[in-house]
């Protein structure tokens, strides 16, 4: 379960050794692009239609939401945090979006949404970072209490969003590509910069690998950890913006359990859980591995029930290949 | 420096308490460096080091007394603001963030930007570059530092500490980890640093370091300063007195009867490890296996241990061919092993001191498949006594012992499972000197009972100290094998070295 | 104004719903105080619901809830099953325990519920069952059956199709008992219109999120698709944008639902949804004033066997609606939310 | 969030601190107690019913499905490890139950169901102790396949138990007291006995606290990791009984999201996600606070929606007084 075994430990000299290295890192790094590549090839098999220019837009939007909650959930991982409260967030700030534009335009609903998120993120952060609270923890009371919040805010009801152009905000297209999928892909963008490009996302990673250094160092750990769940959450309030754009509708209930969809994404995109380890590259394409097998399966009209099991034994799978080929 | 008046001092703490809950670490403690002046600090493990230099690099906060730097009265709410002040630390234990490149590492939390703002990562590697040669460290920094050597990463270490514009370097135990070379390089680099008018504060528990690099001793005993002297005016027995409040009385070992050889390798090799590793160690025996870090010692008692595969070669116990598919069938064969690395491979940092003792053979404490714990406080308490472990009892979380008593119960693990074999990997690696006596002791006594013992030591005094004959490898190669007699500090020194 | 727990409306709010109510003939009762053996001490209704994650739950709560407020001393106590059985079974005795009245019980499961439910007749309390039914004694069953409903709205299908087609279906959260019902009555009609093939079935968790990527990846898999069978309203809002993106409106793919809302019905006139299952939230008050009666000693006029331990009160049945009645129950229905915007029209 | 700082390191001559560690060890494990004694007090003033002898065996009875789980968990969480599957392995069990019942007597059932819980622990098992995949993503891929399993069983339809033996079982008393409560007592006295008086039990501990130092010690640290995943999977077949015989009912959604109630317990109860530190009884102290507080929300009519503010909000406190008193 740790990552170090005694036999892993490498000697001096690390000349000899830097070749072997630089090939399994290239392996772990291409071995999700491969396995994606893979599936997309099979798929392609499956059902001729799987190829065609319609249904991988439609698999570039369906991805959207998860994609951009799993965006926002690698920062935290990468902390060798994690947020089980995104579905909950997300849920929260679409309540918000449906419930604002009830009165007020879409200029005002955006921000104040989004803010609300950030807002549940903050208090997140404070708890992991200043009251000693374990993330786990943390986040899963306020899986429960976010959903509270829009249960509360909606009595329990869904709020319709009539606002035409909010309304095509989520189902537009610009380029030719859809919006979601622009959103997702300008989340990646920006956080791929900062993770590679700034001390904060450096530090970040320093924060996951060993928090106690990062300190040590003079990075301002808490200050840092709070602002990842604030990205987090966020992100959360991105994405649902997409539900709430896309769907036209408030509903209470939305995220429910995508946090786990979110974690699976991530994961399955080779970051570690035990921090320090990974990339919002790798998690677009654990994202988009997951999408891909929900769409073939529903192409090639895969039972229901029968779905659940693939998913299940894909994530395994995937991780399993991963684990063996950056070990190879 | 007695004479220095106060400005001309770089740091000037004065009074410094510490308390943790009721338990008082620092008891009013003075502690002044001046520019240029390499000021060494020791005491047993515990009395309080650490602490002192965490002080001063804003991880915790005093509960008493002031810090002047340069004249001016400091306070140090964080290691950033120590940093602020050019107040750099290299702590006890490596804070380098494994995931993270060289590079990465030694710019962590002062990252260079450019003009945007955003990561200047050629400027960074230039300077990296630079920093590496100057410390003769030969690697690739642009791969994960988890992945290089202890040592390696102890360089990076002073590395990352000279990047920053330092006033006051402070340096704790950095040497308990590097071989004779690499401490050669940081003497030298501490030299350079003197010169240029850095003030520098050194804590080792080699005392022999004391004398080569500081210019200033101060003496720390259970939380209180026991004396500070310039070091030309003092000697070993007036440190050892002051650390632990008493005479050393000399030791003489004895005569030991050696008995039919219980271990025995023969051609023994692993791949990128080891090669063709011969050697016997009889009952009663203690044979050390001396050489640099790296030289494959680890490797080789892995290897007997069941946790490395070997590809070629035998090895015998009482005889017979045995191949030990884990550690499992090791301590059942009655071999026992005291990692070097007691954070990583040692230590249950949260169970009780008693767990930690006897966790390597529950069997024994075990009947009709349910636990005899009477049995097991008998044997923890002998073993307590016996290795005279300090502590507020059996039940005590094995963490909140100092390291020296950590090792000790550690120790007492490897009885646990009465072993014929005992191979015992740098065990006295960030021990006080009082504390490393009592090991050896023990140690002794084992061989005198009967038990073939291996001991993996960096330290040439130890190896010399405790060995009946030495093994010297170098390379994962057997390169010499040394009686006692012939045994010195040069002669294995040679042996370790020689191309 | 103090606000009820949940739909976090007043009384006044909640008394003005009531006159919109359908059901507030049967079982008449004057607004005013309940006197039970002549006293007008402070009457306590427990009332546990499934669960509180989909807004008709919350019209039949806000149906019992507008009938408490015209009885000054009658109030309620909530609990929210959060669809779990076992969470249910231990709100029912959490009510027992705190000595309610009478138990409004609208249950998970219909056999879960049974130890829970037998607990509260041997306590001696009243025990309105409402929505499905507990295969033990109770005071008395309220509901309709979602498996004839399926089999009206499959019918509508059926006729509609003219016998012949390709239809998706959609389902309500797998394993929910209306699902399986709905589920059932379908196959029930479809069994005897061997011509309309079932292609594709998704699971839409009543909601709309799930339905569109599952519709969208119906539609690319199948050229040729005549209806979509789904067992909420909100999934089939959800296909409808599906279809709309996947630019088929074209195809004048048609829409079989249930739910009653007034957006439903809405989108049935609209021409948006064909036929909508009537399945009516408005039990809510009928159960609250059936406690009533008990409590008050009160015959239950039309309570009738039916087969099944205790006697039930048969309702009048709530037609299908399709485009011929649609104007005639907007308003009828329950929810005050507006349907969405069909992105075809 | 790491639980060592560089700081952390003890002084010799611990004799000046003995007497702080044993008080702060009682406050620690007291701290738990002490916290559910409060909450029995202030629930006793806010309903006059709350004390009564039928509302406490409610109580017991109420809390016994997830204190089971929580038990099984507790073994895992010890190990550093999590088990998310339990909730689905609960549903797999229960619809067995169902499903044999219908041909069978509860004496082919019972063992049938439960060992097949215990089967999918020992993928759970094989999975993190073998194929190295992390506990977090084997069980979350766990979860998602015997959901599917359950589902695919029954075609999704309950499976009503109409054995009137297997009933009783779940809803009768034995020495008057409620027989779902006294198979969490007997699973809890059984764990307890073998966590703290068996060589196992010690293992699972050190195994957590130091999976190299334990393997280094000779502890069969694969073996032993296996055997606390089949016991968690077999331990959620024992609640899958309690619920089957409870409810009768086998129904393929039995037990969704329990996972999360189980570890708010077995955390709640003072077992830390770092692995190590815990035990049964402190699980139990959790499953109890949760349990009354779900009681007197309900007998004092809380708002179901507030309820859940509370709960989230409850879950983060309770740790975050244990964490405070635990480092006083
Ligand atoms: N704790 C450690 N972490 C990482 N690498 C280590 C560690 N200990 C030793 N190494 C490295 O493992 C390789 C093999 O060395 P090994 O430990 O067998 O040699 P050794 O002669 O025993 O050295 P040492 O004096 O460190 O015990 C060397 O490159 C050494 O630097
Ligand atoms: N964070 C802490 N909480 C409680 N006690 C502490 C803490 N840090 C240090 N101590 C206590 O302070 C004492 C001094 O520890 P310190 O680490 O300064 O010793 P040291 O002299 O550096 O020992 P060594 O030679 O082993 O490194 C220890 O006995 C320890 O019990
Ligand atoms: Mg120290
Ligand atoms: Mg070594």
């Amino acid at each position: 379960m740790s990552e170090t075994t005694p036999s892993s430990r490498p000697r001096d000299g690390a000349g000899t050794r830097s070749r072997q290295q630089i090939f399994s890192a290239l392996i772990g790094r291409t071995g999700v692009l491969a396995a994606l590549i893979l599936l997309i090839i099979v798929s392609s098999f499956l059902n001729d239609r799987f190829l065609s220019v319609p249904n991988l837009m439609n698999v570039l939007r369906q991805v959207s939401i998860v994609g951009i909650l799993a965006v926002g959930m690698t920062f935290v991982i990468l902390t060798k945090g994690i947020d089980l409260s995104v579905g909950s967030i997300l849920g929260v700030s679409v309540v918000l979006f449906a419930g604002i534009l009830e009165t007020q335009s879409m200029a005002v609903a955006i921000p104040l949404g989004i803010l609300a998120a950030m807002a549940l993120g903050l208090v997140n952060g404070l708890g992991v970072a200043f009251a000693g609270i374990p993330p786990f923890i943390m986040t899963l009371g306020m899986l429960s209490f976010a959903r509270g919040l829009a249960f509360i805010y909606t009595g329990g009801t869904p709020i319709p969003i009539l606002d035409e152009a909010f309304f095509n905000l989520g189902n537009g297209y610009t380029f030719g590509v859809p919006n979601p999928t622009l959103i997702l892909l300008g989340t990646l963008l920006v956080s791929g910069f900062v993770l590679t490009q700034t001390p904060f996302g450096r530090s970040v990673y320093a924060i996951g690998s060993n928090e106690d250094a990062a300190r040590l160092s003079g990075v301002p750990v808490g200050l840092y950890t709070t602002i990842v769940y604030v990205i987090s959450g966020g992100v959360a309030g991105i994405s649902g913006l997409v539900y709430a754009s896309q769907l036209s509708v408030g509903t209470p209930i939305a995220g429910q359990a995508y946090e786990l969809d979110a974690i699976a994404a991530v994961v399955v995109g080779g970051t570690s859980l035990f921090g320090g380890k990974g990339s919002v590259t790798g998690t677009l394409i654990g994202t988009l591995i997951i999408g891909v097998l929900a769409n073939i399966l529903n192409l090639t009209g895969v039972d229901p029930f029968v779905q659940q099991l693939f998913k299940g034994a894909l994530i395994v799978v995937a991780v399993f290949i991963m684990a063996r080929s950056s070990r190879a | 420096m007695r004479g220095a008046t106060m400005t001309d001092l770089l740091l000037d703490a004065r009074g410094l308490t510490k308390r943790f809950g009721d338990n008082v670490v620092l008891r009013d403690v003075d502690l002044s460096v001046a520019p240029g002046e390499v000021h060494a600090i020791v005491g047993e493990n515990g009395a309080g080091k650490s602490t002192l230099i965490k002080i001063l690099g804003g991880v915790h906060r005093a509960d008493g007394g002031s810090m002047r730097l340069e004249g001016r009265e400091i306070s140090l709410s964080s290691p950033q603001a120590a940093l602020d002040h050019g107040i750099v630390v290299i702590h006890q234990e490596l804070s380098l963030a494994p995931h993270l490149t060289t590079v990465e590492n030694i710019f962590l939390g002062h990252f260079l930007r450019n003009a945007f703002g955003m990561l200047d990562h050629r400027r960074m590697r230039a300077r990296t570059d630079e920093l590496l040669k100057r410390l003769s460290i030969d690697i690739d920094p642009t791969i994960p530092v988890g992945r290089l050597s202890i040592a390696q990463q102890q360089m990076i270490e002073i590395a990352k500490a000279i990047s920053v514009r330092a006033k006051l370097l402070i340096l704790d135990e950095p040497t308990a980890v590097l071989d004779a070379n690499r401490v050669d390089t940081l003497f030298e680099l501490i030299g350079r640093l003197k010169s240029e008018g850095i003030g520098v504060v050194f804590i080792s528990h080699h005392l022999e370091e004391i004398f080569r690099i500081a210019d200033r001793v101060t003496v720390l005993r259970d939380g209180s300063r026991t004396g500070t002297e310039p070091v030309r005016d003092v000697d070993h027995d007036w440190l050892v007195s002051r650390m632990i409040g008493r005479e050393f009385e000399s030791y003489t070992s004895k005569q030991r009867q050696r008995g039919e050889v219980v271990l025995e390798l023969e051609g023994l090799s692993s791949e990128g490890a080891f090669e063709a590793i011969s050697l016997q160690v009889r009952a009663g025996e203690i044979v050390g296996l001396a050489g640099l870090i790296g030289a494959g010692r680890t490797e080789v008692a892995q290897a007997i241990f069941g946790v490395r595969k070997h590809s070629g070669g035998t090895m015998r116990l009482n005889g017979a061919a045995v191949r030990l598919s884990g550690p499992r069938a090791a301590t059942r064969r009655g071999i026992a092993y005291v990692s070097e690395d007691r954070k990583a491979f040692g230590l249950l940092p949260n169970r009780p001191v008693r767990e930690n003792m006897t966790i390597s053979n529950l069997a024994r404490f075990t009947s009709f498949g349910v636990l005899r714990l009477s049995r097991e406080r008998a044997f923890v308490r002998e073993q307590i006594e016996e290795l005279d472990i300090r502590l507020s009892g059996m039940q005590a979380t094995i963490s909140t012992l100092s390291g020296g008593n950590q090792q000790k119960a550690l120790l007492g693990r490897a009885l646990a499972g009465r072993p014929k074999v005992l191979i015992f990997d740098e065990p006295t690696r960030g021990v006080d000197i009082g504390a490393k006596r009592e090991i050896y002791r023990f140690i002794e006594d084992l061989a005198e009972e009967g038990a073939a013992i291996l001991v993996i030591s960096s330290e040439m005094e130890e190896v010399i100290r405790l060995s009946d004959r030495i093994i010297v490898m170098r390379s994962g190669r057997v390169a010499a094998e040394l009686q006692r007699a012939e045994a010195s500090e040069e002669t294995i020194m040679r042996a370790a070295t020689m191309a | 104004q103090e606000t009820m727990p949940i739909s976090g409306k007043t009384c006044a709010e909640l008394l003005e719903q009531y006159e919109g109510l359908p059901f507030t003939d049967v079982l008449p009762l004057e607004a005013g105080p309940i006197e039970v053996d002549g006293s007008t001490d402070e009457i306590v209704i427990g009332f546990s619901q499934t669960g509180f994650n989909h807004p008709w739950r919350i019209a039949m709560l806000e149906a019992a809830q507008a009938e408490a407020c015209r009885h000054e001393n009658v109030s309620m106590i909530v609990l929210d099953g959060n669809v779990d059985v076992a969470k249910q079974n231990n709100d029912v005795r959490d009510l027992i325990a705190r000595g309610v009245d009478a138990v409004l019980l609208s249950p998970v499961e219909s056999a879960a519920l049974m130890p829970a439910a037998r607990a509260v007749m041997n306590e001696g309390i009243p025990l309105i069952v409402m929505d499905r039914d507990v295969p033990t004694e109770k005071t008395l069953f309220i509901g309709q059956s979602n498996v004839t409903m399926g089999e009206r709205v499959a019918e509508v299908m059926a006729e509609d199709l003219g016998g012949e087609g390709n239809i998706v279906v959609i389902t309500g959260l797998q394993g929910s008992s209306p699902a399986v019902d709905r589920d059932q009555g379908m196959k029930n009609v479809l069994a005897d219109h061997p011509g309309i093939e079932v292609l594709a079935v998704g699971d839409g968790e009543w909601i709309r999120e799930p339905a569109v990527p599952i519709m969208e990846d119906f539609l690319t898999a199948f050229p040729d698709i005549d209806a979509v069978f789904s067992h909420a309203e909100e999934s089939s809002w959800g296909a409808q944008l599906a279809i709309a993106r996947a630019g088929r409106c074209e195809d004048g793919i048609l829409h079989y639902t249930f739910d009653g809302s007034n957006a439903g019905f809405t989108s049935v006139r609209d021409g948006t949804f064909r036929a909508d299952g009537n399945y009516t939230p408005f039990i809510g008050d009928i159960g609250m004033r059936a406690a009533l009666y008990t409590l008050m000693g009160m015959e239950i006029p039309g309570a009738e066997e039916y087969g099944q331990p205790g006697v039930q009160l048969a309702l009048p049945d709530s037609p299908t609606v399709t485009e011929a009645n649609a104007e005639e129950w907007i308003g009828r229905g329950w929810g005050d939310f507006a349907p969405p915007l069909d992105p075809c029209q």
